[in-house]
């Protein structure tokens, strides 16, 4: 495999949220990773790790209460950071396209699919309202939606919930982007509608060869789909690796935890290992490491914030006791 | 098997009707339950699993009445649930608790844990009044919170601590049976193992039978014994579990084994893609309603409608051709793999 | 640092605004229950008709003796402070019972649903219907005169709004999952109506109640005002006003000589109401965040 | 949708029945001399003396439910009985003075709308900082002002003092030519009559009497309106498909305008409907306060002397309005949403 070109780089990236009692949450606190063109990334985590926050961070979409504080976000050689803003408006929808988890909130209801997907092509393609259609049609066959002719007069309510999501990667790759972000694109879907939608999402990757974040708490899925792996847990990436690294050779007590305790069809478990505790609230993460309430390793060292270590080629682990994860028993999670 | 049987449903039916017109009359039937029938003994985990819109959640409120049945019949302990008076009704509940998906909206806000979880026996009557509080502390105990959540409310707990809550609410009248309703759907990955060892744990302690409700065949494998599948409100396959996830028969059964992700970039199964959705439960296709998606579909399968036979002991099918279609991996069940 | 500075803003306006209403409703408070010092009645006479303090027909400009001046051969300012009392009485009784009835009607008609639900709606539609000031005028009307009359006539014809809201509000609390948890451990209907659905739904009643406590007040005064609620002389805000209509309509600065008999009676009844409707907003940003309207 | 509207129509008649039950209930309160006037359409009869042999006639002793049936068909025949104050058929009171009331609405609904759901906008974009601040205190003390007491403020500062503003529906000249045969009336609306007759001058002393009551009702309605607005828009942006809109590149002004405007004027119309039937039966104090004609001020007057044909009628017909009125704003929701659309 010869190297393929950096497509994103996104160094130290911080962002910062402010509740209504003007508490600071440090929703992604130093984020560092790279895309490739044409390979897909995935950000794993539990619910408040700050994947969600992250991806939207990448088209500059934080809401209103919160902001990017600090850090570089370089795409194809732009710091998209300093952008302004009708320039990032360019971007948006025409080089990184975004899908969401819910696909019935994510399309606006009082306008057809049609109206909405021609809307981005219109706005980035510069083409008269016939060829936008034309190209939108052909877009909702690719998608895979029978009929697209009759499809694009509907309105999203008239649309199953995966027809919907079909609709959703088809606007979202009707001007070709060059990286599509996918934030828990099959959350709310049937496993049989999650896994069209998944070889869908494969398909068109190659055809279009196109760069995937694929952005989920399932790490079947990621087991499935990903090359690379980025685990994220409070804020902060704790380990990145190749998919082999990570399933093969987990090495953060995060990870290692998270994979244990996930009950799985392939073996059997006689019981389960949990993590014991729950994810810190944002406002009161612990400091230096903040896996380190719940870690059976931990130390009075892990007060220190951990920096990255090396484990092999791509794999990198933001822990100091990995060297000891050996003595991670499977009881050492289960203490309920 | 001569045990007894603890819970049964025969035929159990439950049609929605759907109102349209000028006179809002009905003119068709969601047909989310139809024709269930199925034995839950005394210890055993009876699981039911199934894709969104298959009827599961609805089967499981018909058994308690909280959704009227259109037909059938629900027995529990040889007693027919479904012709008792309302009073009567409201003190039989007592036998049966349910666990349910949503730890935000399955707790009244407004209500402390304390009174939350000591309504079910303030209504029964468990328990003398004096010691119903140590009771309820001690149950705070055992699903793994502190005794003094007693006085607070539920906002101020996290999701996996709120559905402990109301887990312990669920146990606090001593049941016999527990219907977990997507239990552990709603939580994280590291809150839904703690949830799922706290439900084993239980089990054993309190002699516990359940009926778990769930859409996760990982889930399913994990904590069932016998497993129902369900597809558009009907029962597709039943059996134990060594035999579901080894030689399922039924087309849609393997077709959702294989649909299912697995954290092990290793794993490899031939993955049988189902074309298209879920066709609407008011107008479920003729014959098998499984037909219009199944991979191995023939003529027959269009007119006839497969009845639910047992193949093979303990291992009831509704598929006119069971065993055409295989998973290629068969999983293992039994000897514990490290990771 | 910026954003800082915008959320303390905030805070303060919340506060301000609320502390704002809390405090002028306290005045008011505080003027009702004093009334009978601030503004002494003649002995053995009911102290809510305004005494005749002159034969002279014409309004009289403020003066010592009579502060806020004369309208209608009235004193003024003995009108205002007895009108804080009226107003009180006729929101206070209007709101607190057609919203007991609201409540009673909203409930069976939501929580038991279907032909309850159906025949219910379909009366409060009948009563909805009629204009809410037109209906009160005219049952005022058949009543005959009285203030007692006019808060009978209001009560027969607001009792819908509650109902309506708290049914709508039970529609969605039933949807809940600890109802059917509430069902599922055997509780019977009325105790799961009394602890978990009331308790959830009843805010926003209490809410627009407070807001509806200012327009009530107002209706009660323009029945007044029309001169059709209570009788001839009562201590009212807009029976006051009633004295000046007719002088405003003076044009070439006529009716700016007679300002007093505008601004004074108009500046109570204005900030009685804001008081309420600040409360109720309120009432509804610390009950409710989501709904800051 | 279709299904919908025929079932709304098929409830009409239903609802209609309960008003007119209303109304006679209340009035069956009244003694037999006192209701004797609702059923007479000729003035010259009630002076009869001997008025006990008209109750008799009217059969106004009869067992209730006779009386109302009789009294339905009196209604729906278009004898609403004779009225003191419009000192012609209470029918035909009705019909002359209600456009007057309509052109009224018309013209302040206009601003209501307009301005209300702008600064909705405004306010729910400039979310918690000054401006949102402003025009909520704006709203807030629009809404505590009960519309006579706000009325008789603007006669006093734009009539009185200023003169700019007169009270009354035109001037003395320009009534006058509205006896002579040389004004044709069309709609009963003086400024869309005026138009039509090309008279100008007619129509700007219209306008001008116009502009008192539309300042007063505008400022009185506008809070509901720009709170709706806002809490609707506010709501909206909260949504994943505005997210969506953002991220397909979409500028701000497209997501505001475009987006999220279609999806908050939902709710927004439907209040806006109210608002406008609201305005309708609201007039009542207003057209009073300014001294025009109007079903309105019609009313109070009736209420005030004790004309209980003219109230009776007046209410039927306020009840009528009003009804059809929401009929027309529930159909107009399900062509606005499209989720209502197909049901």
């Amino acid at each position: 495999m010869n190297k393929p070109s950096l497509l994103l780089d996104v160094k130290d990236l911080r962002v910062f949220f402010y509740n209504d009692n003007k508490e600071e949450l440090h929703a992604v606190d130093g984020v560092t990773f790279q895309v490739y063109c044409g390979e897909t990334v995935a950000l794993v985590g539990e619910s408040g790790c700050g994947k969600s926050v992250t991806s939207l961070a990448l088209l500059r979409l934080i809401d209103s209460n919160g902001r990017i504080t600090g850090g570089e976000i370089t795409f194809a050689g732009i710091n998209l950071l300093h952008l302004s803003k009708k320039q990032m408006q360019g971007i948006r929808g025409k080089d990184i396209s975004m899908i969401f988890q819910e696909p019935s909130t994510a399309l606006n209801p009082v306008f057809t699919i049609g109206d909405q997907i021609m809307e981005t092509i219109i706005l980035h393609q510069h083409v008269n309202q016939k060829e936008a259609r034309d190209i939108a049609e052909g877009m909702l066959k690719i998608a895979g939606i029978p009929d697209p002719g009759k499809r694009l007069l509907e309105y999203p309510h008239e649309l199953s919930g995966g027809m919907k999501q079909r609709a959703m990667i088809a606007m979202a790759l009707s001007c070709r982007p060059k990286l599509l972000i996918a934030d828990e694109p099959t959350t709310s879907l049937d496993v049989t509608i999650q896994a069209q939608i998944l070889e869908l999402i494969r398909d068109l990757q190659q055809k279009l060869n196109m760069a995937v974040i694929l952005i989920t708490h399932d790490l079947g899925i990621v087991a499935d789909m990903a090359n690379r792996i980025i685990v994220m847990y409070a804020g902060k990436i704790v380990e990145e690796g190749n998919r082999q690294d990570i399933f093969k050779d987990p090495s953060h007590p995060y990870t290692i935890g998270l994979l244990r305790s996930i009950p799985r069809l392939d073996i059997h478990q006689e019981k389960l290992s949990s993590i014991p505790g729950m994810v810190p609230d944002p406002v009161h993460f612990p400091s230096g490491c903040r896996f380190r309430n719940r870690c059976p390793l931990a130390d009075p060292l892990c007060q220190q914030e951990p920096s990255s270590a090396l484990i092999s080629d791509h794999h990198f682990v933001y822990c100091h006791h990995w060297k000891r994860k050996a003595e991670l028993q499977a009881e050492s999670f289960t203490n309920e | 098997m001569n045990e007894s049987v603890l819970l049964k449903t025969k035929h159990l039916t439950k049609f929605f009707p759907v109102k349209t017109g000028v006179f809002r009359r009905t003119s068709g039937w969601v047909k989310a339950v139809d024709d269930v029938s199925f034995q839950v003994y005394p210890g055993e985990t009876f699981g039911i699993v199934g894709e969104s819109g298959c009827g599961k959640s609805t089967l499981g409120m018909t058994i308690l009445r909280l959704i009227e049945p259109t037909s059938g019949s629900v027995f529990f302990e040889d007693r027919d649930v479904t012709t008792l008076s309302s009073s009567q009704l409201l003190r039989f509940r007592k036998n049966i608790q349910m666990i349910f998906q949503d730890p935000f909206s399955s707790l009244n806000p407004r209500m402390r844990v304390g009174s939350i979880i000591g309504e079910g026996m303030t209504v029964h009557g468990v328990g003398a009044r004096s010691n119903r509080e140590f009771i309820v502390r001690t149950l705070l105990e055992k699903v793994g919170l502190q005794a003094d959540s007693f006085d607070r409310y539920p906002h101020e707990f996290s999701g996996g601590q709120r559905q402990r809550i109301g887990i312990a609410r669920a146990l606090a009248i001593s049941p016999k049976l527990i219907i977990a309703d997507e239990a552990v759907s709603a939580l994280d990955v590291s809150i839904r193992s703690q949830i799922i060892n706290l439900m084993a744990d239980l089990k054993t302690e309190f002699q516990l039978t359940y009926l778990f409700i769930s859409h996760d065949l990982s889930v399913v494998k994990h904590l069932c014994d016998r497993i129902m599948v369900m597809y558009l409100g009907k029962t597709m396959e039943i059996t134990t579990r060594e035999i579901l996830f080894c030689r399922p028969l039924h087309p849609y059964t393997v077709s959702l084994i294989s649909a299912v992700p697995v954290p092990d970039p290793d794993y490899h199964i031939n993955r049988i893609l189902l074309l298209g959705d879920v066709p609407s439960p008011v107008h479920p296709p003729s014959g098998c309603r499984f037909h219009t998606r199944c991979p191995v579909t023939r003529k027959k399968c269009e007119t006839d409608e497969p009845l639910l036979i047992e193949q093979e002991p303990f291992h009831f099918v509704a598929c006119h051709y069971p065993g055409t279609l295989a998973i290629s991996v068969p999983l293992i069940l039994t000897s514990d793999s490290t990771l | 640092m910026k954003r800082n500075r915008r959320t303390l803003f905030r805070k303060f306006f919340l506060n301000l605004s609320a502390f704002l209403g809390f405090f002028i409703l306290f005045v008011f408070i505080v003027v009702a229950i004093f009334a009978p010092f601030i503004a002494p009645p003649k002995p053995n006479k009911n102290p809510y008709l305004m005494p005749i303090v002159t034969w002279n027909g014409n309004p009289e400009a403020p003066s010592p003796e009579h502060r806020f001046g004369i309208a209608g051969k009235r004193d003024i300012f003995y009108g205002v402070i007895w009108g804080t009392r009226t107003a009180f009485q006729v929101g206070i009784i209007v709101t607190f019972v057609s919203t007991f009835i609201g409540l009673v009607v909203g409930s069976i008609a939501g929580y038991f649903g279907k032909l309850f639900d159906e025949i219910l709606m379909r009366v409060t539609d009948v009563f909805l219907a009629i204009p809410f000031l037109v209906a009160a005028m005219v049952f005022t009307t058949i009543l005959g005169t009285g203030l007692d009359k006019v808060m009978i006539a209001m009560t027969v014809f607001s009792w819908m709004y509650p109902a309506r809201l708290i049914r709508g509000n039970i529609l969605q609390v039933k949807e809940e999952q600890y109802i059917t948890a509430a069902r599922s451990l055997g509780v019977s209907h009325f105790f799961i109506i009394l602890r978990h659905v009331l308790p959830n739904s009843i805010f926003p009643v209490l809410i627009q109640a407070s807001m509806r406590m200012g327009s009530l007040v107002i209706t009660a005064a323009s029945l007044n005002f029309l001169g059709i609620g209570a009788p001839q002389g009562y201590a009212d805000w807009g029976a006051l006003l009633n004295y000046s209509r007719n002088w405003m309509l003076g044009g070439n600065g006529e009716a700016l000589k007679y300002w007093y008999m505008t601004v004074f009676p108009g500046t109570a009844m204005v900030l009685f109401v804001l008081s309420w409707n600040l409360v109720g907003d309120a009432l509804r940003d610390f009950f409710d965040p989501r709904l800051r309207i | 949708m279709i299904f919908y509207i025929i079932r709304r129509f098929l409830f009409l008649p239903i609802i209609l029945l309960g008003i007119s039950l209303i109304i006679f209930v209340l009035f069956s309160r009244l003694s037999e001399y006192q209701r004797l006037a609702t059923y007479i359409n000729n003035p010259e009869r009630l002076k009869s003396t001997d008025l006990d042999k008209l109750i008799e006639l009217y059969g106004l002793r009869d067992p209730a439910i006779i009386q109302y049936g009789r009294w339905l068909k009196n209604v729906f025949s278009g004898n609403l009985g004779w009225s003191y104050v419009g000192k012609e058929p209470v029918y035909n009171a009705i019909l002359r003075r209600f456009p007057f009331s309509v052109e009224l609405t018309i013209f302040s609904v206009i601003p209501i709308i307009l301005l209300g759901t702008w600064f909705g906008v405004l306010s729910a974009i400039h979310h918690n900082r000054p401006l949102d601040h402003t025009l909520r205190i704006f709203s807030v003390v629009g809404w505590s002002f009960p519309d006579f007491v706000f009325g008789l403020f603007i006669l006093m500062i734009f009539y009185s003092s200023l003169n700019w503003f007169p009270p009354g529906n035109l001037s003395i000249w320009a009534s006058d030519i509205l006896k002579t045969s040389l004004f044709r009336s069309y709609t009963g609306m003086l400024t869309i009559d005026s138009l039509l007759n090309r008279r100008l001058d007619i129509f700007f002393d219209a306008l001008r009497h116009l502009i008192g009551p539309v300042i007063t009702l505008t400022y009185v309605e506008l809070a509901f309106i720009l709170r709706i607005t806002r809490s609707s828009m506010l709501e909206v942006l909260q949504k994943d498909y505005i997210r969506t809109a953002r991220a397909k590149g979409l500028s701000e002004k497209v997501v505001i305008n475009k987006h999220a405007k279609r999806n908050a004027m939902i709710p927004v119309a439907t209040v806006s409907g109210q608002t406008v039937l609201g305005l309708l039966s609201g007039t009542v104090i207003v057209e009073t306060i300014f001294n025009r004609t109007g079903l309105g001020s019609f009313m109070a007057l009736a209420a005030q002397q004790l004309d209980y044909a003219s109230i009776m009628g007046g209410t039927l017909f306020f009840g009528f309005i009003l009804i059809i009125g929401n009929l027309i704003v529930d159909v107009s929701y399900a062509v606005i949403d499209p989720r209502v659309r197909l049901e």
